[in-house]
């Protein structure tokens, strides 16, 4: 029998190491995208934008006050600033005192990234227009919800929900990552734990309701 | 709410078949799907946004732009709902002066056309679609040529137009007719009005159409006019109509409408009192009621003794009655196109003091202005080979004359037909126009009413109105939105009474884009005084040979005269009165029938007993219908309807809608006859052929009655009382009979209910108001992505319209009553459905909505079995989308559904979620009429209101108080959350009040 | 420990009960007979007391019928109340159903179970069973229980009870 | 050793006949096991097989293309698959009666059929299991009817739903049956395991357990069987009365009604009893089974035949009262429909069939004539099929209001999907016969032995000397 509680023992211990390393390897039900951070054309930080300049959400996703996606900004919003920031400061400061030192005029610096930006804009190197124009860029969607799922942002912002709330901390993240599970229960969870605007039709937290989301 | 100047949306769209990328930059937010190697995320998916912001649009929100309904010639306003940068939804424009807010069936269809991939993409040289393609430069240039040798040899040209009320359209074509010497602009209407015209022209001294105002008309004597659902401008009088038809307690009002008919029309089906009358007859019948008139009114009598001989001489003596009873409040009207008749109508009614009342000669309609005399003598000129040139726009003489108008012996014909047709492929050019949310135009439907139309998406297929084709013919290179603004500017602002105003004309035009429309004093007709000595009684007269019938060639509400013939919600419209999809058929009535030993579907030839024209097809028994008459629908066979083939699911036993190469339907434009006495739809005769073979009609209802079978009835329950009806005089007698006689002691509940309240979406349908149009069901057809199945699976019962019309024949042919109900998803409270769904895909929400999860359904059709009302739909297959440009009219607000589940009536959930973002996004509370459904939103007759049935306040809870106001299936205790209204007619007390 | 044992092979049922008798009355220890179907009144004979199998069925049972009816309550009525045509989140009468065919279920299979483990039965457990007692014959174990008694004696008495073969072997 | 057994008859008749001893049963029942398959089971596998073939075609192309291949309609939701369904059910209800409540009520005459019987009730269940699975329009969503824990809330099931109630049951009696047959199995698995050699020997050996007739297995053995069949018996019940309830708790007049449940259930006992009689009458000419099956088994399931055949007629002139008696217009109205309407063929199939043609079986030389009892069974089977048909589809095509009135044409893909569940049973039921003992060795050698439960021999009352 001392065999036999070995082959058990082992199996067991199999299964065991199996469940830590499926632990280690991140595994997850299909359909459950959290964590996913892909790599996008042009290498935009959030941690700078959002982060370090704590430029408002809303500036550049505006329609998350006013429609249910909240938007990629169209190039031209970037252009809004990036008109005249073409690469980081202390890169144009070293040019500026170069060129103070060598007695001339400033070069223009672009930094490689923003070369991206201005070649979809349609910009050549001194930032006029080019004959060919611009090519939208193909940003990589993150937040990915299923056809069926009609998430609205303009009514989470209206009840001042801190878009962290959701999104994780945006501002420390380089690149765009996936905060939560996204899943309906995780949905779900929220819309029971937070209370309802007074009058609504259940009182006692948001709407639970099929056709808050499903229709 | 309404943007109006689209101008920043029009960028470059470029031809769809390399359009992607170009797609996806307008609307600014697109979602691709790639693949990524090795990924356990799924499918990469790419957000594409705009190189430019716009402050216009933001992705995901809808905004509305004005316009004018192209899709017949009533000129209705309609807001389009476009969401990134495309029109997915024709809404009325609530007010509008034609339409007032409503919208029929064609017209909320017609945006599907705007994606019809098979348009013309640009002019094509040589027959239709076997032409080449040509640029617009090429074309101009060789066409110029053209028309230079024409003007110097003095060649006859001809405009073959439909009619055009659009002043700046008209303006361009003076222009370029007046180059030429010989050069004339001839128009006719494929649902004719010319003799109404030209009777105004003997009566009146002027060819006019009057505006017939059916919301001042208390009592109404229509012969065979269909004014509900095909005549002239149907939405604006079923709004007109049901006006007098408000049965609140507070304020009855209800006007009289008898109706005689030869075939069973929906007008027909609302009238009052309802005869059968054959065309022959009509002009007998008219003469008698002129002739109680004239003794009434004691004036020379020009129809005397004509009552004697009319048939229903007691009738007519009681509708003489009525209408002189509230005279300068009556309205005669008859739609045959015969001016003998049209001068009778005139004549009566300027007995009852109409004009200047019920019917307006000032403001004239110009929605018809057809003349069919013209046509007869281009026939003539066609076959002497006078004409040199003819340019046909808006209209398919082709489909509608056949060969009796030569159109090939023309020296050059150019066609305007923005999709190929059966006039574009006779001709040596096409110039294709654009549909009519892509360009600009203006219309005056009626004398001073200006209405404009605005693009609301770039051009999909290179395409130029005729105002601008012509403009740039004539030489003025100006482009087609200039062209408009500058009449505006010198025609119309100068009357306006901005113009003395200090804003310009700039703010002038933009108030009148955005809404749509602008009302103008000082363009009117002035006619002249009647003229008594153009009346004679009527004469000609000639009931059918022994052995033929009458023929009766009629519209349906959603082909008209065959223009929509490619748009497929259309096809699959029931028609309200048969309930028939997919086709037309020859109507005969139940005796006749059995007389020509004919059952339901078995293929006849019509055969004219003039011409010996005939047309195959299947009959379809109508009850109501006057027994000498057989009535065939225009607007078939057209065509290009083999599109159609691959409509539906392919399977295994699936029969395709149309076999490869064939139409739908048969072209009964064709049995029209002689076009020198006028497009006369009535006047015809033919014979009936049994062929031998037979096919199934696509009825959507199997039983027509509420009456169950005779042999299977119950002693005392041969009824069944779904529609409650009763008249006028027991509503005022005993307003709480009406419905309480139907009603069920309600024991109690079994249980007490766990559930909050607080809001309850409900609604009230009142079926006094309702006419059974159609408007809504495409409407919502639109609004919810509803998928088109195909013929056969229409015919195995498995159409998908989420509001259906059920009709309810009651009575015999004689006194004929037929009941309309809208029927969808009743949300009961107590919902049956919800309990037996083993997977919670359908429950209840907090707001007393009976929600239908489509991603939880696994697809057990249990809820369906269950559900009284037999509303809820399933997805028996994939209905192919594979239309990518069709795709386009997709709602991205509704989940498109995917084979195997469930759908229902949602009472439009994505409207109500929208309407509450909004609030919440302003910070207020709902209010009653946020909220407004897609099949409200269409209804011309306003028999539809949506709202909280718990807010006392609520118009729709003031409504479900009524003492008209049941639920069907009260005894089932599902609490359904749909009020109906009783229906009522206007008639007298009945012994108790047995409605049914 | 080991011990010795004698097995007894029989033809006929009548041969085994007799010389079960007699061991009995000898004292001897039976381990156990074995027969090609159940033998009736040979658990008395054998002194074999009366399953527990009842017990455990009724605790199964039991089992079933809380946790289904608990479940359906605590999953309609506390975790997430849904509103299903009107009905009370806690319908009792609708959930009848589904815990008579839980109490059913897990009667049903804490029984079998339990007579598999009591049994000492399991997929692929090597069969010890002496030749021809699934067809025809039956077989009688017995052990010394009493070291005072000859076990010399044991084949002769099988013998005199019409045992066709009589082995010796090593038992538990 | 000589036949002791009876079925309460006066004059005694052997219920095993041949005068078997223990060691022939076992080589008459294990032998055509080991012989290898005759002609006549390869040609009827192979007619079973294609049959099922077809079904599965059928299956698949509808899985694949939509229920929409199907002839249903938004009018009438459910046709040949719910019928299909609650026809197998009840066919598998037999088997369990056979072999749990006669059991229980001592009817050794049971022990030459239980065995095939339970086998009966187990494919039967699968193939009714089947039908409620691909007549979903989703199938690969299936899952979502068991209460899994999940992500989305977490959402459990709909526990009102009769659907959901049918999960349960079917389940639970699938499973029940299923251990309750294997139970059974696992001596008679020992006894091949023990003439087996190689692989058979390896592979019997396996299922069996171990098992080595100790008296002390036996004893708990017969426990647990009495327990498991006190278990079943009630289930077998409940199965059909919630299947009934699928019906009985919606709204469709003709489906809503209050005498489903025992209508059910006896309609199952019914066409159970046939299936059972028409396969053995089958088995017994195949197998040579001749003397196991003898006429004194086919006299006691004909009469029992008859017997629920009454109570089955007697329940369809409970509903026509009832709807009469009801008031209601809707159910007045269906009944009437349902045996004048569209589809009064059908039910009149359905009467002759059931309340007509099982009356012949009073005449004893009708029952004793294998042909009459064989083409009695067979069409007991069609009528009760019909029957469900009658009611699930005749009910629907019209309900409430007129205007949805419709009809209902299966379609050649809805055939396929009926007749390969035959296929499956069959093809099922051959592979039993060809592998596993048709009967149950244990038991006829009890009965031959003299002392079968409730034997004389044993000294009368069984509860005396029951497992102790």
């Amino acid at each position: 029998m001392t065999y036999r509680n070995t082959k058990i023992l082992i199996v067991c211990m199999l299964l065991l190491g199996a469940l830590v390393l499926a632990q280690d390897t991140d595994i997850r039900l299909p359909g459950n995208n959290q964590g996913y951070e892909p790599e996008q054309p042009i290498a935009f930080s959030h941690r700078l934008h959002a982060g370090e300049l704590n430029i408002d959400c809303q500036f550049c996703h505006y329609g998350a006050e006013s429609s249910r996606h909240a938007g990629i900004p169209s190039a031209s919003v970037c252009m809004n600033c990036h008109k005249t920031v073409t690469a980081k400061f202390d890169t144009v400061l070293i040019e500026r005192e170069l060129a103070e030192v060598e007695g001339r005029d400033p070069r223009r610096i672009i930094s490689p990234e923003l070369r991206k930006l201005y070649d979809a804009v349609g910009l050549d190197e001194n930032l006029q227009p080019t004959a060919e124009g611009g090519t939208p860029i193909e940003w990589v969607r993150v937040h990915n919800l299923p056809d069926f799922v009609y998430f609205d942002h303009r009514v989470h912002v209206a009840r001042d929900l801190a878009c962290e709330t959701c999104h994780g901390p945006v501002g420390s993240m380089e690149r765009m990552r996936q905060f939560a599970d996204l899943s309906m229960g995780w949905c779900v969870q929220c819309h029971r734990d937070t209370p309802a605007i007074p009058g609504g039709p259940a009182e006692d937290h948001a709407s639970t309701d099929c056709a808050a989301c499903h229709y | 709410m309404k943007e109006r100047t689209p101008n920043e949306l029009l960028l470059p769209f470029e031809d769809s078949s390399g359009s992607r990328r170009s797609f996806l930059k307008l609307v600014g937010f697109g979602i691709g799907s790639a693949s990524l190697a090795g990924c356990s995320r799924g499918p990469l998916q790419s957000a594409i946004p705009t190189l430019e912001a716009s402050r216009e649009f933001v992705p995901g929100r809808a905004y509305w732009i004005a316009s004018t309904c192209g899709g017949c010639d009533a000129g209705c306003g309609v807001l389009a709902k476009c969401r990134d940068g495309r029109p997915i939804k024709l809404e009325g424009i609530p007010g509008h002066p034609v339409s007032g807010g409503g919208l029929c069936p064609a017209g909320q269809g017609s945006v599907l056309s705007l994606y019809d991939s098979q348009r013309f993409d640009g002019p094509q040289r040589g027959a239709g679609g076997a032409g080449s393609s040509v640029s617009w430069s090429d074309a101009d240039r060789e066409l110029r040529s053209a028309f230079d040798a024409l003007k110097q040899s003095g060649g006859r040209v001809r405009l073959l137009t439909g009619t055009v009320n659009s002043p700046s359209t008209r303006a361009a074509i003076a222009r370029f007719l007046a180059g030429f010497a010989d050069a004339r602009h001839i128009s006719y209407d494929g649902l004719s009005s010319s003799a109404m015209l030209a009777a105004h022209e003997r009566t009146h001294g002027e060819r006019l159409l009057p505006r017939h105002h059916f919301e001042r008309a208390r009592t109404i004597a229509s012969f065979d006019a269909d004014f509900l659902s095909t005549w002239i401008s149907p939405v604006e009088f079923t709004a007109g109509y049901t006006q007098l038809r408000e049965l609140d307690m507070n304020a009855l009002r209800m006007s009289k409408h008898f109706q005689l008919e030869a075939r069973t029309s929906l007008t027909g089906c609302r009238a009052d009192e309802r005869v059968r009358l054959a065309p022959w007859e009509i002009g007998a019948a008219l003469s008698g009621l002129c002739d109680h008139l004239e003794g009434r009114a004691g004036i020379e009598r020009r129809c005397r003794g004509a009552a004697d001989t009319a048939p229903y001489r007691e009738l007519i003596a009681r509708i003489a009655d009525e209408l002189w009873a509230t005279r300068g409040e009556s309205l005669v009207v008859a739609g045959a196109n015969d001016v003998e008749i049209q001068v009778l109508v005139n004549y009566a009614n300027e007995l009852l003091q109409s004009y200047g009342t019920t019917l307006d000669t000032v403001h004239a309609s110009q929605q018809r202005l057809g003349d069919d005399r013209e046509v007869a003598e281009l026939a003539q000129e066609l076959a002497e080979d006078s004409v040199d040139l003819l340019i046909v726009n808006g209209v398919n003489p082709a489909y509608d004359f056949g060969a009796l108008l030569p159109l090939e012996r023309a020296g050059m014909l150019i066609s305007c037909a923005g999709a190929p047709d059966e006039t574009s492929a006779l001709a040596a050019w096409v110039v294709p126009e654009p549909h009519f949310l892509e360009a600009w135009n203006d219309a005056e439907p009626y004398r001073g009413v200006h209405a404009l139309s605005q693009p609301t998406v770039p051009l999909l297929r290179s395409g130029r109105t005729l105002r601008e084709t012509l403009s740039r013919w004539a030489g003025d290179e100006r482009a087609d939105q200039d062209l408009l603004r500058a009449h505006w500017r010198a025609e119309l602002y100068p009357r306006s009474p901005a113009h003395a105003g200090p804003s310009g004309f700039d703010a002038f035009f933009d108030q009148a884009l955005h809404e749509g429309f602008v009302l103008l004093e000082g363009d009117s007709s002035t006619p002249g005084a009647f003229a008594m000595d153009a009346v004679r009684p009527y004469s000609s007269a000639q009931a059918p040979v022994a052995g033929a019938l009458g023929l009766v060639l009629y519209p349906k509400a959603g082909m008209l005269d065959g223009r929509h013939g490619h748009n497929p919600w259309l096809h699959e419209l029931p028609d309200p009165v048969s309930k028939i999809a997919w086709d037309n058929y020859a109507c005969l009535s139940p005796t006749t029938a059995e007389r020509l030993e004919l059952s339901e579907g078995q293929l006849v030839s019509v055969v004219t007993t003039a011409e010996g024209a005939s047309v195959e097809l299947p009959v379809h028994v109508q009850r109501g219908q006057h027994d000498g008459v057989v009535a065939v629908a225009l607007g078939y066979g057209r065509t290009g309807t083999d599109r159609f083939t691959n409509l539906g699911p392919e399977w295994l036993q699936g029969r395709p809608t149309v076999e490869a190469g064939g139409v739908i339907g048969a072209n009964a434009a064709l049995l029209t006859g002689p076009l020198d006495a006028g497009r006369r739809c009535d006047a015809r005769q033919a014979t009936v052929i049994a062929t031998g073979s037979s096919v199934e009609l696509a009825s959507t209802q199997d039983h027509h009655s509420l009456t169950v079978p005779q042999h299977l009835a119950i002693e005392g329950h041969e009824v069944r009382d779904m529609v409650i009806s009763t008249t006028f005089d027991d509503l005022e007698a005993h307003p709480d009979d009406v419905v309480h006689e139907h009603a069920v002691p309600h024991a109690g509940e079994l249980w007490k209910e766990d559930h909050k309240g607080g809001t309850t979406w409900g609604m009230a349908i009142d079926l006094s108001r309702c006419t059974g149009c159609s408007g809504c069901v495409i409407g919502c057809q639109a609004e919810n992505n509803v998928p088109v199945v195909g013929r056969d699976e229409v015919l195995r019962h498995r159409e998908m319209s989420w509001l259906r019309i059920d009709r309810y024949y009651q009575g015999g042919d004689d006194e004929l009553r037929t009941l309309h109900q809208p029927m969808m998803c009743q949300q009961c409270d107590h919902a049956p459905c919800e309990s037996v769904c083993p997977v919670l895909a359908t429950l209840h929400s907090d707001e007393g909505l009976n929600q239908q999860v489509y991603n939880r359904c696994v697809g057990t059709r249990y809820c369906a079995n269950t559900c009284p009302y037999k509303v809820r739909r399933f997805n028996w297959f994939d209905y192919p989308r594979e239309d990518k440009l069709q795709n386009h009219s997709l709602n991205p607000d509704v989940t498109v559904r995917t084979r195997g589940v469930m759908e229902k009536c949602s009472f439009c959930i994505q409207r109500i979620q929208e309407a509450k973002a909004e609030a919440s996004r302003e910070g207020r509370k709902l209010r009653d009429g946020d909220i407004t459904p897609a099949c409200q939103q269409s209804c011309p007759a306003k028999a539809i209101v949506f709202g909280n049935l718990e807010d006392p306040e609520s118009a729709v809870a003031r409504l479900a108080a009524s003492q008209r106001s049941y639920s069907v299936l009260e005894e089932l205790n599902v609490q359904p959350s749909v009020r109906y209204l009783a229906h009522v007619y206007n008639g007298p007390r009945t012994k108790g009040s047995h409605g049914h | 420990m080991k011990r010795l044992a004698y097995i007894g092979v029989f033809e006929h049922e009548a041969d085994l009960l007799q010389a079960i008798r007699e061991s009995r009355e000898l004292g001897l220890e039976i381990v156990d007979a074995h027969s090609p179907y159940p033998i009736h009144g040979i658990d008395e004979l054998m002194g074999i007391r009366r399953s527990r199998l009842t017990i455990v069925c009724f605790c199964g049972c039991l089992t079933g019928l809380i946790i289904g009816l608990w479940f359906q309550y605590w999953s309609s009525a506390t975790d997430w109340p849904l509103n299903i045509g009107g009905k009370p989140f806690d319908s009792l009468p609708a959930f009848i159903p589904v815990g008579f065919e839980m109490t059913v279920l897990l009667g049903g299979l804490s029984t079998a179970l339990f007579l598999f483990i009591r049994s000492k039965l399991w997929p692929g457990k090597k069969s010890r069973a002496i030749g021809g007692v699934t067809d025809e014959r039956f077989a009688l174990v017995i052990a010394r229980k009493d070291a005072n008694l000859a076990m010399a004696e044991v084949p002769e008495l099988l013998h005199r009870h019409g045992a066709v073969d009589v082995r010796q072997e090593l038992g538990q | 050793m000589a036949t002791k057994g009876q079925v309460g008859s006066a004059t005694p008749v052997p219920l095993i006949e041949g005068d078997k001893s223990c060691g022939q049963v076992t080589r008459d029942v294990c032998g055509p096991l080991e012989r290898g398959p005759t002609k006549l089971w390869w040609w009827a596998f192979l007619c079973a097989a294609s049959v099922l073939a077809l079904g599965a075609w059928a299956v698949w192309y509808q899985i694949a293309t939509g229920i929409g291949t199907w002839g249903l309609n938004r009018t009438v939701g459910w046709g040949f698959d719910i019928t299909n369904f609650v026809f197998w059910v009840g066919i598998g209800h037999a088997g369990t009666l056979i072999s749990a409540v006669l059991l229980l009520f001592r009817q050794k005459w049971r022990t030459s059929i239980n065995r095939s019987a339970e086998a009966m009730t187990i494919f039967a269940v699968i193939c009714a299991g089947l039908y409620p699975v691909i007549h979903m329009g989703r199938p690969w969503l299936a899952y979502w009817v068991f209460p899994y824990p999940n992500f989305r809330g977490p959402l459990w099931v709909n526990w009102r739903s009769a659907l959901l109630w049918d999960v349960f049951a079917i389940g639970t009696y699938f499973t029940i049956s299923l251990v309750f047959w294997y139970v059974g199995l696992i001596p008679d698995l020992a006894t091949i395991r023990d003439r087996a050699k190689g692989l058979r020997k390896k592979i019997f050996g396996f299922f069996s357990l171990g098992w080595d007739g100790s008296a002390r297995t036996w004893s708990r053995y017969e426990m647990a069987c009495i327990l498991l069949a006190s278990l079943a018996t009630p289930l077998v019940v409940s199965v059909h009365s919630v299947v009934s309830t699928d019906f009985a708790t919606s709204l469709v007049p003709g489906w809503h009604t209050t005498v489903l449940p025992p209508y059910f259930v006896i309609g199952a006992v019914f066409s159970g009893f046939a299936m059972v009689l028409m396969l053995m009458l089958i088995a017994r000419k195949v197998m040579s089974f001749e003397e196991y099956i003898t006429k004194v088994h086919i006299g006691a399931m004909c009469k029992i035949i008859v017997f629920t055949g009454s109570i089955v007629g007697l329940a369809y002139g409970t509903e026509l009262f009832t709807a009469w008696y009801s008031g209601s217009e809707y159910e007045q109205f269906a009944f009437a429909n349902r045996v004048r309407g569209p589809m009064g063929w059908a039910y009149a199939i359905m009467v002759l069939c059931n309340v007509v043609a099982p009356q012949l079986l009073w005449s004893r030389k009708i029952r004793s004539s294998l042909g009459a009892v064989f083409a009695i069974t067979v069409l007991v089977n069609i009528g009760m099929w019909f029957e469900r048909f009658v009611i699930i589809a005749g009910s629907l095509q019209r309900d409430y209001l007129p205007s949805a009135w419709s009809t209902y044409t299966p379609t050649l893909v809805e055939f396929g999907a009926l007749i390969g569940g035959f296929g499956l049973f069959f093809t099922l039921f051959l592979l039993f016969c060809r592998f596993m003992p048709m009967i149950s060795m244990c038991e006829i050698k009890t009965v031959i032995s003299g002392d079968g439960y409730g034997g004389d021999h044993s000294g009368g009352d069984s509860e005396e000397r029951s497992v102790a």
